[in-house]
Parts: structure tokens; C-alpha cells; sequence
């Protein structure tokens, strides 16, 4: 019972996903709005505005480098959450 | 016998192997400015030459090479670079984590120090990836038994 | 100075986490100061923060790495979220004081300075969700909040391992919910700033694709706010979690959920495009009726005092739901300060049922009897708080109702004015019967029966149950001044289009 | 039809291994057959934001002036979703990381995975 249960929630999300997909824009073009609206100063401006050729560290670490620093935070969680719930006190 | 053998292929591999996999991971984490790479990347592979050092041999080798201690120091010393660069910023009245800022500490102008502060970003990012992989890994791995050693536990 | 502190509240007690971590590794004793001082700082910050927007009349705005907002990210201190802020440093100070004793008592000694560590991590993240003008740096927080939350609910007796992993499966389900609605949001408009956001979208409000975004980012927020069909997950993991865990969790992470959620329905998305161009805040509505009412018959249903303040939780979070249902500034006005009083009435609640557990040795609301004579002060404080969670005139919860009623009444939505009613009264049946039991039923034998003979009562010790007053005291001063916070922060906290 | 395809089948895939990831976290018994649902359910999306940030024609967004001399959008990829993607993967890596603990835990405990038999075993 269970299963199906879940079989027919999967399915439902399923469809609903396949449907939004329709509206998305055609994949790699260029004119999309998710390359036109904030990543075009990040490609040009990153030689300009910090002599790093890689946009990619450049954005992480300079332009949403608070992002980063949370993600080095999330990464540091996680080794303490193990280290305090594996360890066995001597 | 086939054991020991099978042992002694492997250890003079990863023996040879380990050294060139850890230059490896410094030459990515240098080059992240430049080409694909960056502190997570090399981080990853730094933490890899530690697990393969833990596989290949045995658990106290690699406790040898990173005792578990400094390994937790290090986790909490890259985070730690990270947020003290962003700190650094405040000093000159700026925002927090603007290297622009930095150029007052460095002998650059600000856009150059913005390059410098990414630098020391990506120590930060390496130094914690590889403590807190190789940390993970041996926390599993040993289920939280760290201080029996691999003989009591049968050498797995 | 004053211009860091929205980049200070989250930065400082990140850096303070290394430190506790670093330093308890080698002297255990150091964690908890330096914990407090942390929390303290933080405390000061957001009230810097608040103090900031009050006398400027207008959102603080604040660039991290000085770089301006669709492109750097941006923290934005306004009169909603700088409110919120306050009443949780508040309330992680007093969990942080409440903890000394607690955690001597629950986690093993090697384990303090991790322990100590993810409790400043678990506060780091809930300011910085409250703070962030971001999408993408929200998920982050969100996510750090989480993991410290999945790690000390793990620290718990019986079975909180179980417990916490089924939180982390909800809670994961939950998170990558809300990326992906980040992410529809990102490919329609290319942008992760709110504000900038607010800009963009107005023209797509008519595209599926968009819809199917927003209903990702409700689902995923209404995860980690516990709404009435998700929130299956919150009863056991924090019943079984350690005193001091429950009583930080409790109170704050539901509420920032619950702050988010507004932060999406109304600033993010054009209020109209959530009330009328889709029915949105209906829906919500309706779930929330039926949440509490099934959760308030639940409660009842409990003999586990924390199990039944749990399903109160999620109780108080369907009121929260009822306030923005109403969709207009009055039941927004309610809904704001129930979130507020509601931080402060769990936080004296979970004190007061830890301090129970601790020295009477009980959680069974029948064996409470003469629990009056034993720890008058702990009862007190019990007392003020189901008294605010009823909606007793002087308490904070009264007020907070009474915008709710109005709320619901202008929007002419009778049935849920009826469910708002009905619920209270749930509630103060819930908590007559304690009462009734803990002050007028004297049954002596009862009491020694059950008492193992030899053990010595000792004392609540004045780390557990000053915290306890001091909450129940902000409950009663939230309910005197509460006309002065509505008409001096709230008025300006409705964000604009209502 | 196969110009709608070619457009669309990448978000298809994506779609897909949600789909797959979501029936393996809530249909399936053993705990850690469900933490690998869940694990495929995260990495989808990390493939979703990828697919957004590709452009046809688009190089790696390493900023070359010899290959072009005037610095244009158009040639370089989107970095933006790859930065975020980062943060997503080491998200996975720290929720596998918790998941797998308590795992460890519960074993510990109940000795067994089984979700069925944790909770006859919590019953008593």
C-alpha cells in the first residue's frame, strides 16, 4: 500500500515537473534570461575588476564569496556533527 | 600468502603514488585563478592521498601522518583564515569580505588585492575541505573507535 | 560601528563557533563563557540593528563584500525581520544560560566543545536567515541551521538517532524543495536578490512555470516551518532531543520558517499575486484551519508533557498561517507579533517542562501533583506561559489573538474566526487540566510513592529558572507595551502592496 | 517535434532522476536505500542549475583576450549556477556525511536498518 501510495505522489510531481519543464527557455540559448540578466558583467568585468581570468573563482570567491565562506561553514558543521556523534568517550 | 602479497603490490604503489597525488592537489589549488580548480578541488584530493594512505596501509599509519587533534585544529584553522580575511576588511572601514580593502595591508593597488584576498581565500577552503574529508572518512570508517588499534580490530 | 552590525550578528558567532571548537578541544571549561559572550555580543548587535532602522525609518541596507546587490549579496535590516531578530537573540541568550546546567547533565563531558560549537552554529543560522536579502544565501544558512539542528537532536536519549534521521530525510526534502524553487525563479529571471526579484516578476505572474517555482518554495519553506500536512517529523524529533537542544530549537526555527514564508508570499512576490491572482494565502488558510484543529485535539491526546507542547508548536504555527491567510494588514499585523510572542511562550515552555524533567523526574502530565510546593517558580513561569498561549488579556498571546480575530473579521472569513476561538478553548482545556493538577490535587502518597526513597529534591539550580522569569516577564512587558510595538515597529513591518 | 525534443529533453532528464530519487526516499524500507534517494534527489537538481547556465557556442568562462579579443557574454558560459552548484554538492557531501552518522547510531542501537523493524522495536 505504501508503495503505490508513493508511486502515485512520484508520479503526480513527476507530471508536474514534465509540465513546467514546457515553459522552460530552449537549452544553451544564449538570449535566455538566466545568462542575460547578472552573468554578463561577471564574464566581462572579472578581468577588469579583479585580474582573475577564471570567472567561475572569481564569482565564488570575490563577488558571492559570503556564499562560500557558509559553504566552508557547512562543510565544517558537518565534520563536527560527525566528530560529536561518532565518537565514543574513552 | 596470497594476502601479504597482494599487500606489498599495493603498498609499493601507493607508497610511490601518494607524494605525486599531493603535489598534484597544490598545483590545482594554486592554479584556481587561472584554469578549473580552487580550494574545494584540491582540498578533495589532498584528503584522497590521506584516505588512500589509510586504505593502503594501515589506520595508524595515517593517524601517524595526521593525528587527530591537529586534523580537528585544521578544520576550524581554514575556516578560520577565511572568516579572519573577511574580518580584515572591517579594519579600514569597509565591508565585510571586501579585499578591496586590503590593498591598505598589501603593497597593491585595490583591484590587485582583490586577487591576493582570493588566495587566501582558497587556503582557507583547502586547508578545511582536507581536514574535514580525511575526519569524516576515519570518523566512519572506525565507527568512533579511534583509540583501539587496527590489530584489536583485525586488520581490515 | 553602527553600520557592520547586520554583517556582525552572523559573522561573530561563526567566528566564536571555530573558537569554541578550537579551544574546548583543549579546556573543556572554556566553551560555555565564551558561548554566552557570543550570544551576548549578538544580542547587542540586533539591537543595534533594530535601533538602526527605527531612527533611519527605512530598510538598512548592507553590501557584503561592497559589491551592489543583483550581483554581490545584499542583507537588508527592515522593521519585520529586525523585530524578529531581536526576540531570537533574546531567546538564544536565555536558552544559551538555560543550557549550563542541562548540558552537564546530558552530553558526555569529551563531547562539550562540538556540542557547544553547533548550538552557536545552530543561532548563526537562524540570524543569518532573518538578515539575508539573498535566495541562494538563504538555502545556504538554512542549510547550516539544519545540519547543527539534525547533530544535536542526534545527541538525544532512546530513540533521537531515529528521530533525527527521519527530520533529516523531511528536512533535506525540504531544502532541495526550496532550491528548486530558487532555481525556477533564477531561470525565468536570471536574478537571486529579493528586492530585485520584486522587480522582475511582476510581468511573468502569468507563466506555469512560475507558479510551479512558487509552489516549490512554499512546499519547502512550509517544511521547515512545520506547517500542519509536513509536520510530521517535529514531534519526535523534539521530544527526544536533549533539554537544552529543544529549548534553542523550539521556539526559534519554526518562527524564522514562518518568517520566511512571509518574506516570500509578500516581499519576494507581489501581495496581490499571492492573495487574489492565485489563492495562494487561501489555501494556506484552509491547511492551517484544519492544522489546528487536528493538532489541538492531539495535544490533548498526549500524556508526554513535550510531545503535547510539540503538537502546541505546530498549533501556534497554524494560527501564524490563519494571519496571513487573512491577506489583509490586520491579520498580517497579528501574524507578525504571534511570531514574535510565539518565540517567547515556547521558550518558557520547553524551560519549564526541561527543568521538570530534570528535578521532578517526570514528564507525565498526570504526575504532576504538588509540583506548586516543590518548585513554585517553575509552575509560575508554566503557569504565565499557557496563560499566554490560551490569550489571558495581560500576556502577550492575547493581543497577538485579538489581531488575528480582527484580522479575520475585516476579511470576512467566519470560519476561520470560529477555528480561532475553538482553538484557544482546546488550549485552555490543555492547560486548565495541568494546572488543576499541579496546584489543587493534594495527593501525598502519590507524590512519595513514586519518589525513589533517599533521593534528595535539589534545588532548580539559578541557571535553570532565571531565564525562565526573565521569559516570563518579556511575556508579560510584550503584553503591556504591545500597543506601542504594533503602531511604533509592526505598522511599518507590513511589507507594502497591502 | 524534434526541435521541441532537442530543446527540452535535458530538463527531461533531470526530471527523471527526480522522479527516481523521490520514489526511492519515501517508498522504500531500508534506511539506507532511502538516503540514496535522497542523495539522487539532490544531485538532479544539481544537474537542473547546471543545464541553465550552458550556452551554445559558449567556452569555459576562463576569460582568454588572445581568443577573443573583444571580451563578450556571448562566447563564455554562464558561471553563475556553477558557483551555486558548488555549494550544492558540498551540501550533498555534508548531508551524506550527517545521514551516514546516525545510520552508525541506529545500527548501533537496533542493530538493523530496516525501518519496519526499528519501529516494532521501539513499540516495546
Amino acid at each position: 500500500m505504501n508503495k503505490l501510495a508513493a508511486l502515485l505522489v512520484t508520479l503526480m510531481v513527476g507530471g508536474l515537473l514534465f509540465y513546467s519543464t514546457a515553459f522552460f527557455p530552449k537549452w544553451g540559448d544564449p538570449k535566455q534570461p538566466g545568462s542575460m540578466h547578472v552573468s554578463p558583467r561577471y564574464i566581462e568585468k572579472t578581468l577588469a575588476e579583479t585580474k582573475v581570468p577564471n570567472a567561475v573563482t572569481s564569482v565564488l570567491a570575490d563577488y558571492r564569496g559570503y556564499d562560500t565562506m557558509f559553504e566552508t561553514s557547512v562543510i565544517f558543521t558537518a565534520g563536527i556533527a560527525v566528530m560529536m556523534l561518532l565518537r565514543r568517550p574513552s | 600468502m596470497v594476502k601479504d602479497l597482494e599487500d606489498v603490490v599495493i603498498r609499493t604503489a601507493s607508497r610511490i603514488l601518494i607524494p605525486f597525488i599531493q603535489i598534484y592537489s597544490l598545483y590545482v589549488f594554486v592554479h584556481g585563478h587561472g584554469s578549473p580548480g580552487g580550494g574545494f578541488q584540491g582540498g578533495c584530493i589532498m584528503a584522497a592521498s590521506f584516505i588512500l594512505m589509510a586504505v593502503a596501509f594501515n589506520l595508524n599509519m595515517a593517524e601517524r601522518r595526521l593525528k587527530e587533534r591537529t586534523n580537528a585544529i585544521f578544520c576550524a584553522l581554514g575556516v578560520f583564515i577565511y572568516a579572519g580575511t573577511g574580518y580584515l576588511s572591517f579594519l579600514y572601514s569597509g565591508n565585510f569580505l571586501d579585499y578591496g580593502q586590503l590593498s591598505h595591508l598589501l603593497p597593491t593597488d585595490p583591484i590587485k588585492a582583490r586577487y591576493y584576498g582570493m588566495a587566501m581565500i582558497e587556503l582557507g577552503v583547502q586547508i578545511t575541505v582536507m581536514a574535514v574529508m580525511v575526519s569524516i572518512f576515519l570518523d566512519l570508517v572506525t565507527a568512533g573507535k579511534h583509540e583501539k588499534t587496527p590489530e584489536e580490530d583485525g586488520n581490515d | 560601528m553602527m553600520i557592520h552590525f547586520p554583517a556582525l550578528i552572523v559573522v561573530v558567532p561563526l567566528m566564536a563557533s571555530f573558537f569554541i571548537f578550537a579551544f574546548g578541544l583543549f579546556q573543556r571549561r572554556v566553551c560555555f563563557p565564551l558561548m554566552l559572550g557570543t550570544l551576548a555580543a549578538c544580542l547587542v548587535f540586533a539591537a543595534g540593528s533594530l535601533w538602526a532602522v527605527l531612527s533611519a525609518g527605512q530598510p538598512v541596507h548592507y553590501y557584503l563584500g561592497a559589491w551592489d546587490p543583483p550581483w554581490g549579496i545584499e542583507y537588508v535590516v527592515d522593521h519585520l525581520n529586525g523585530l524578529v531578530l531581536l526576540a531570537l537573540a533574546v531567546v538564544c541568550l536565555l536558552a544559551g544560560i538555560y543550557s549550563k546546567t542541562m548540558v552537564e547533565r546530558e552530553v558526555p563531558v569529551a563531547k562539550h566543545a562540538p556540542f557547544y560549537a553547533l548550538f552557536v552554529l545552530q543561532a548563526t543560522g537562524l540570524f543569518g536567515m532573518t538578515v539575508t536579502g539573498d535566495m541562494f544565501n538563504l538555502y545556504v544558512l538554512l542549510e547550516i541551521a539544519s545540519f547543527s539542528a539534525y547533530a544535536l537532536i542526534g545527541m538525544g536519549e532512546g530513540a533521537a538517532p531515529f528521530a533525527a534521521f527521519r527530520y533529516m530525510i523531511f528536512g533535506t526534502l525540504g531544502a532541495c524543495a526550496y532550491l528548486l524553487g530558487v532555481g525556477y525563479l533564477y531561470i525565468i529571471t536570471g536574478s537571486l536578490n529579493m528586492a530585485d526579484l520584486r522587480q522582475i516578476l511582476p510581468p511573468l505572474y502569468q507563466s506555469q512555470a512560475l507558479i510551479v517555482g512558487f509552489a516549490f518554495l512554499i512546499v519547502g519553506t512550509g517544511v521547515k516551518m512545520a506547517f500542519f500536512p509536513v509536520h510530521t517529523w517535529l514531534p519526535d524529533s523534539y521530544t527526544l532531543a536533549p533539554s537544552s537542544v529543544s529549548v534553542l530549537l523550539a521556539p526559534t526555527f519554526t518562527k524564522v520558517g514562518a518568517y520566511v514564508l512571509i518574506r516570500i508570499l509578500f516581499t519576494v512576490f507581489d501581495p496581490s499575486f499571492s492573495t487574489t491572482l492565485l489563492p495562494a494565502t487561501q489555501v494556506l488558510g484552509w491547511i492551517a484551519v484544519a492544522g489546528i484543529l487536528f493538532c489541538s485535539i492531539l495535544a490533548l491526546a498526549q500524556a508526554d508533557l513535550k510531545r503535547m507542547l510539540c503538537y502546541l508548536i505546530v498549533t501556534e504555527i497554524g494560527y501564524i498561517g490563519v494571519g496571513i491567510a487573512c491577506g489583509n494588514r490586520l491579520g498580517l499585523t497579528g501574524a507578525i507579533f504571534h511570531i514574535v510572542n510565539d518565540i517567547f511562550m515556547m521558550a518558557g515552555l520547553f524551560m519549564a517542562v526541561g527543568a521538570i524533567q530534570a528535578h521532578f523526574r517526570t514528564r507525565n502530565a498526570h504526575e504532576l501533583t504538588g509540583l506548586h510546593r516543590k518548585m513554585p517558580v517553575t509552575s509560575g513561569v508554566l503557569v504565565i506561559c499557557g496563560l499566554s498561549v490560551i490569550g489571558v488579556p495581560p500576556t502577550c498571546g492575547f493581543f497577538s489573538k485579538w489581531y488575528l480575530l480582527l484580522g479575520t473579521i475585516q476579511a470576512e472569513q467566519w470560519v476561520f474566526m470560529g477555528v480561532l476561538l475553538l482553538g484557544s478553548l482546546l488550549n485552555a482545556i490543555l492547560f486548565f487540566r495541568i494546572f488543576e493538577r499541579m496546584y489543587f490535587e493534594v495527593h501525598p502518597d502519590a507524590l512519595h510513592q513514586r519518589r525513589e526513597p533517599g533521593t534528595t529534591f535539589e534545588r532548580a539550580a539559578v541557571s535553570e529558572f532565571a531565564p525562565m522569569v526573565v521569559t516570563a516577564a518579556f511575556i508579560i512587558l510584550l503584553g503591556l507595551f504591545n500597543e506601542r510595538i504594533v503602531s511604533g515597529i509592526l505598522a511599518f513591518a507590513i511589507p507594502p502592496g497591502f | 517535434m524534434t526541435d521541441f525534443i532537442l530543446s527540452k529533453y535535458n530538463y527531461w532528464i533531470y526530471v527523471i532522476l527526480i522522479m527516481i530519487g523521490f520514489y526511492g526516499m519515501m517508498a522504500k524500507n531500508n534506511l539506507m536505500k532511502k538516503l540514496i534517494g535522497m542523495t539522487i534527489f539532490q544531485w538532479s537538481i544539481i544537474l537542473f542549475y547546471i543545464s541553465i547556465g550552458s550556452k551554445k557556442g559558449g567556452t569555459v568562462p576562463i576569460i582568454d583576450p588572445s581568443l577573443h579579443p573583444a571580451i563578450r557574454a556571448v562566447d563564455y558560459i554562464n558561471p553563475l549556477p556553477h558557483v551555486l552548484m558548488l555549494t550544492a554538492i558540498v551540501v550533498g557531501v555534508a548531508t551524506t556525511g550527517i545521514a551516514l552518522s546516525l545510520l552508525i547510531l541506529i545500527y548501533r542501537k537496533y542493530g538493523t536498518v530496516e525501518e519496519d523493524e526499528i519501529l516494532e522495536a521501539l513499540k516495546k
